[in-house]
């Protein structure tokens, strides 16, 4: 055993830090100490940044423009991005590069690849992901969107939910219905979809911290080219899977580092209020440090399996139940140190973010009930606590599924709202 | 042998809590619909049920003003309940005769909104107050009062010497604070050479425990409500071709709230009756209402947003409207941990 | 509202007060405080004179030799008798008067009632409970035991497990499949069955704390009369149903009782180890002071209800569980004080109890042990907490059923243990 | 960057494993097996994996010795082996050039069992510890010593004036006592002017430490043990026509358990890496294993007890024993509270 990097890893960290010693901003302190308002603007700055560095597209061989970082590599930027509080590229990188354009470079026509690829690198199209539907979300497969062909077009009807960047974005990729006769998770097609067009209406979520992170999308004859399917007609859900095993595959290690981040601001909060010498108080604060060892020490025991070629499992599960449970606990240990503080909280929030605050966010009352809304969100996007728990049961544990009452054709199954 | 609601009892809270739902909005007026407070004390008394008729009260007893609470606590109807009725037993338990029949009789019929300047119990401690007395006047700033931007009449602790009495005010300046609490806002209040009449230094403990009562009361309401709202969604919310209150994660997490809410139902029913009747009881039975109706609040707030999925954390939905309710009347008197503090050393632990 | 009990009550509570006074044995402490082998015969003298005193049968009317006690006056007497540490009856007394007795008043032929009611009285018939089975726990209607008709005889084949009280019982009552081709709730008879014959083997079950409490019992080709049948043939479910109804109506208050007086040694134990000083121990010993008032109010709502004559609906579900989890917590909160006293407990045990320590038990580590041990099978046995919850989940908050997959008849479903 | 057992242990892991799975029944010998922890010290090297090869250990590192405790954990061993390692653990640390050549041998080779006469770190409080060095005698009795009936060596704290040294010990009467534990059974020992062989005064934080990671270890061994029993069972246990484990109430509970089994995994794997390096990190990666380890062994042990339903709670079933021996580990060493404190105290919180 040994947990160092490999001594190219480290080289290439050193790089890294130099990198972002001469590029980001003097004096800075990560972009939580940045006004909200300025964020969005430094964000496309930033993006400029790292493409002139060659640091986005970290995953994709070189021959289509990407960084072809290797998988430690892609590790180690994403640990010094993450230490430094600098994002890692725009908005929808993460749905463009991340995970549209590594399913494209591995399911993708040639022809999409040299249309698409080069377009997402130049930030010319941002994509955004169409997915869960109001009726379709732990139930993904029960999507009701539906497209039909018209001669060499999909016409496109249904409305999507929960789109992350969709206010952003210029493309998404779509999952519909394309033959309802067939059992749920066949008759399904991943559609690319340009969203410039009158068939198409964004509409922002507002949150119960009071931000828009997520959109409505609302496709009424929509069109898109015969030719923009990935994966084939009805292999949609197929597709869908293979994307979402390139989910930050490079941010394997960076759970920790936040979080631990993060705590040590709550331990400051807790001493500055006295109440470190409160026995109830340090024993949340120890187990709240424990569990941040533990994500650290799974973020290494992963980075292993990911260099050896190892396949994760029901890891992904796992990782997504401890952080967005811990997420919650460590917020509600929060509020017990605020105490009527909570009431009237006070100074900067802690902006439009979905997990841990970001590096240099004030240490304020307000930044920390903005954490404490978040967290309530963290069990239920991407995979809810319990669809997590199913995963974790069925794959990991091998445990026998609950019987299934939608095996049949997908047009004889009940509609999702009822009474 | 009659630990239950009467007929008359279910009734009064079958009206008000009819009369809520055509009436009370949670989002309306910026956190204070003066006009549903003044309805609802002209038509149903609710400041002032358990006070004498001869302030103006309803002459009943904490148990109906209880009930009043928690069908408020249900509706997040957005009226300065808390700060009236806190104020107005203050004034009830404390006040001279003069006092009380000056400030009572206004307060009750919901003309003049009242505001108690007390968050926890530690508000009480001299080394921590913050308004002190000068003669007959007093000045300093109390950074939380629960609706006191819409107060009229302030009951404020205050420093005499070196010990702290609580004062009736009436010229003072709030300014409404961002509150996490949409439906009951809070203010800072500052005093400056504040004209203020003392009340009696009686036992602070008891008025502490009744408030703490109705606060339960309260965050009862608004606990049944969110599990009525889960259960009600997980009935009608269809994935995998079921319900998803078939499901055993759903339905036995309701159930396991349905559990703490009754443990919760009955906790304040009986922490009401022991303030009714003046009960020694109620040393003990206020503080395990108070974070068993927290706890339970909080829990069922959390777990009506994870049943209802991405749309319960919307701005749209209700959910966090109760989260945020139930979060602040945790924190409200103090936490359900200082609560099990009282109790343990009240029973000689 | 009003807590008091009615003058009436309280001149019978005297009347109870002044009996046990002259009855217990001089210096009595509680059945705890007996040696464990000197028990039984205690209890058998005890019952005794309970019967010579008319406080047996306390539910049944007096026409059936019962005591015909109103429903507040079986409270109180049970709140004294609690109270005292002294039992309400024999061993099998709970199954013989609380549940056969009041089942056969209400759904038993004259001939039954005349043959069998005196002799539960006097104690020549005592009765256990044939209910469970290997493969039928928490799905009792999944029960295999047979009986065929065999002229004027039943003849019965199959197991019994987890009966109270078996080995000292002569009679069993029996739930046994009588028509296979039913569905599995139908084709279910009530049986009586004398155990004094060879068909009928008692095997104990020891359990983790060392005692043996519970039975199995084996039926080979045992018989009983053809006329033994209570509620019908084919109705032993609805009968089984109704006899549940009858468990410790009287019951209702006494569960406070006996939680509140342990607690109190708890907090002996606590301040004898000088741990009512450390916050997190206070903190959960007021978590359980709570717990119990919360008990206790539940207790008089309830008892309110049994005066008013309304039905209790899923509050006995709720009961089960709160006074089981909270048993759980309470116990590991002992080992928590105890720490490493643990490892070698000391002192007496607390004898053969299912629930909380009997009144005068030494407030010994072992005690304490033997409540950690006993305590993790409160939510295992009457109905599981899994159970509980489901019934709680379907029958107070109406929410919908499993899908069912047992809906046909009986003989298709597939057997209890598989692979 | 190579943080998972490499292939060596991963076979080692399987051949101890199923040695154990023919070998080991917990019900043996009244919890002493003898004969059995002969053959897992001349066959596998058990008690001195990292011992080194010198004084007759295996030369490998805590890595490897945590893997066999974790095994014996899993089979709930009847041997030795805490009393044993713990003993051999704190000789190899303090003890200078002539006790370990004197000392070890004959323990690794599993001639001689061993026994720490310390249950807790507060057994070396100078103002509780039981024993008392006078010249070169020692005399005292320390009530619980696990293993200690079976033990030839003992390594006992001693008052030293006003120090706490410990000390080997030959001499010694030893009387079984019932213990919850019935594969770990415990003894009181008595000294009664014993000759006694002072260790070093070390670093007896670091010992205690180590001392963690490899209860750790066993505690994780029995939790992993439990739950895959648990799981085994809700496969084939089939209530309602469909095996208990399609229920969300018992798989979202083993999944829960699963987290928390892979969580203690992780944390015992990285602190016998941080005891093998000895690295600084094992200051905080050492009280975080115990716990982890400890809540989640007491966890799957009461979770097995549940979900076998009746069955897993008689005499017969070997659920208990699993439960027996978790609230034990998780004693000893002291509390879950105790190890958060300690990592407190070390974070600087």
């Amino acid at each position: 055993m040994d947990i160092t990097y490999p001594p190219d890893a480290e080289r290439f960290r050193a790089r890294i830090r130099t990198f972002l010693a001469e590029n980001l901003p003097a004096g800075w302190a990560g972009v939580g100490a940045l006004p909200p308002d300025e964020r969005a603007e430094f964000a496309t700055r930033w993006r400029a940044t790292l493409a002139e560095n060659g640091l986005v597209a970290v995953s994709w061989p070189k021959e289509y423009g990407g960084a072809g970082l290797t998988d430690v590599e892609q590790v180690v930027l994403a640990e010094e991005l993450a230490r430094a509080g600098a994002p890692s590229g725009g908005e929808n990188d993460g749905f463009g590069i991340g995970m549209l354009g590594n399913t494209l470079i591995q399911l993708g026509t040639e022809e999409q690849k040299s249309y698409f690829l080069p377009r997402i690198l130049s930030g010319e199209h941002r994509w955004c992901q169409g997915y869960s539907e109001p009726d379709a979300g732990s139930d993904l497969a029960g999507l009701r969107t539906r497209a039909v062909l018209d001669g060499d077009e999909w016409v496109i009807d249904g409305q999507k939910i929960w789109t992350s960047a969709g206010h952003t974005a210029n493309w998404i990729f779509v999952l519909a219905r394309t033959d309802p006769a067939a059992p749920k998770h066949k008759g399904i097609t991943f559609l690319l979809v340009p969203m410039e067009q009158p068939g198409v209406e964004v509409r922002p979520i507002v949150n119960a911290a009071g931000h828009s992170l997520f959109n409505e999308v609302f496709f009424t004859g929509a069109r898109t080219r015969a030719d923009l399917v990935v994966g084939g007609v009805g292999g949609g859900w197929r597709t869908a899977m293979t994307l979402l095993g390139f989910e930050r595959g490079g941010q394997v290690t960076t759970q920790a580092i936040e979080f631990a981040r993060d705590l040590d601001r709550l331990v400051e909060l807790a001493r500055d209020r006295g109440l470190t010498s409160d026995p109830r108080i340090r024993d949340e604060l120890a187990w709240c440090a424990a569990r941040v060892q533990v994500m650290r020490y799974r973020g290494l025991r992963g980075l292993t399996a990911l260099l050896q070629g190892r396949t994760p499992g029901a890891d992904g599960a796992i990782s997504k139940l401890v952080w967005s449970e811990y997420f919650q606990r460590y917020t509600e240990l929060a509020a017990e140190i605020l105490g009527p503080e909570l009431l009237a909280p006070t100074g900067p929030g802690s902006g439009e973010v979905l997990r841990v605050a970001e590096v240099g966010t004030p240490n304020s009352s307000r930044a920390w009930v903005d954490e404490l809304l978040y967290a309530r969100a963290g069990t239920i996007y991407a995979g809810s606590s319990q669809v997590q728990r199913t995963i974790i049961g069925e794959q990991l544990l091998g445990l026998p599924r609950e019987p299934r009452l939608d095996g049949g054709p997908f047009a004889e199954i009940r509609p999702g709202k009822g009474a | 042998m009659d630990f239950a609601y009467d007929a008359e009892q279910d009734q009064f809270r079958a009206s008000i809590r009819s009369f809520l739902a055509d009436h009370a909005d949670p989002r309306a007026a910026d956190g204070h619909d003066g006009l549903l407070w003044q309805r609802l004390c002209t038509d149903f008394g609710a400041a002032g049920l358990h006070a004498p008729e001869e302030h103006g009260g309803g002459g009943f007893t904490p148990v109906e003003t209880a009930l009043v609470l928690e069908e408020l606590g249900r509706a997040l109807a957005p009226v300065p309940a808390w700060g009236t009725v806190a104020a107005a037993e203050a004034v009830l338990r404390l006040g001279g005769a003069d006092v009380r029949k000056e400030v009572l009789p206004p307060l009750l019929a919901g003309e003049r909104i009242g505001a108690l300047a007390l968050v926890t119990e530690a508000d009480l401690d001299p080394a921590r107050v913050p308004v002190r007395a000068d003669g007959e006047t007093l000045t300093g700033t109390v950074p939380v009062v629960p609706n006191g931007h819409v107060a009229d009449v302030l009951v404020v602790p205050a420093l005499v010497g070196d010990r702290v009495v609580l004062h009736v005010v009436t010229e003072f300046e709030a300014e409404r604070q961002d509150s996490l609490d949409l439906t009951r806002p809070v203010a800072a209040v500052r005093l400056t050479d504040a004209p203020g009449t003392p009340l009696d230094e009686g036992d602070l403990d008891r008025l502490l425990d009744v408030l703490r009562v109705l606060l339960a009361a309260d965050l009862l309401g608004t606990a049944g409500a969110c599990l009525g709202a889960a259960v009600a969604y997980a009935h009608t919310r269809v994935q995998f071709n079921r319900p998803i209150g078939s499901f055993q994660a759903v339905k036995h997490r309701c159930a396991e709230l349905a559990v703490e809410l009754d443990a919760a139902r009955a906790a304040v029913m009986f922490a009401a009756l022991a303030a009714a009747e003046d009960s020694p009881e109620l040393a003990t039975a206020a503080p395990v209402a108070k974070f068993q109706a927290a706890d339970t609040a909080v829990a069922c707030a959390a777990a009506s947003i994870q049943i209802h999925g991405g749309i319960g954390f919307t701005r749209e939905h209700d959910a966090h409207l109760f989260y945020r309710r139930a979060l602040t009347g945790a924190a409200l008197l103090g936490s359900s941990a200082r609560q099990r503090e009282v109790l343990a050393s009240r029973l000689g632990f």
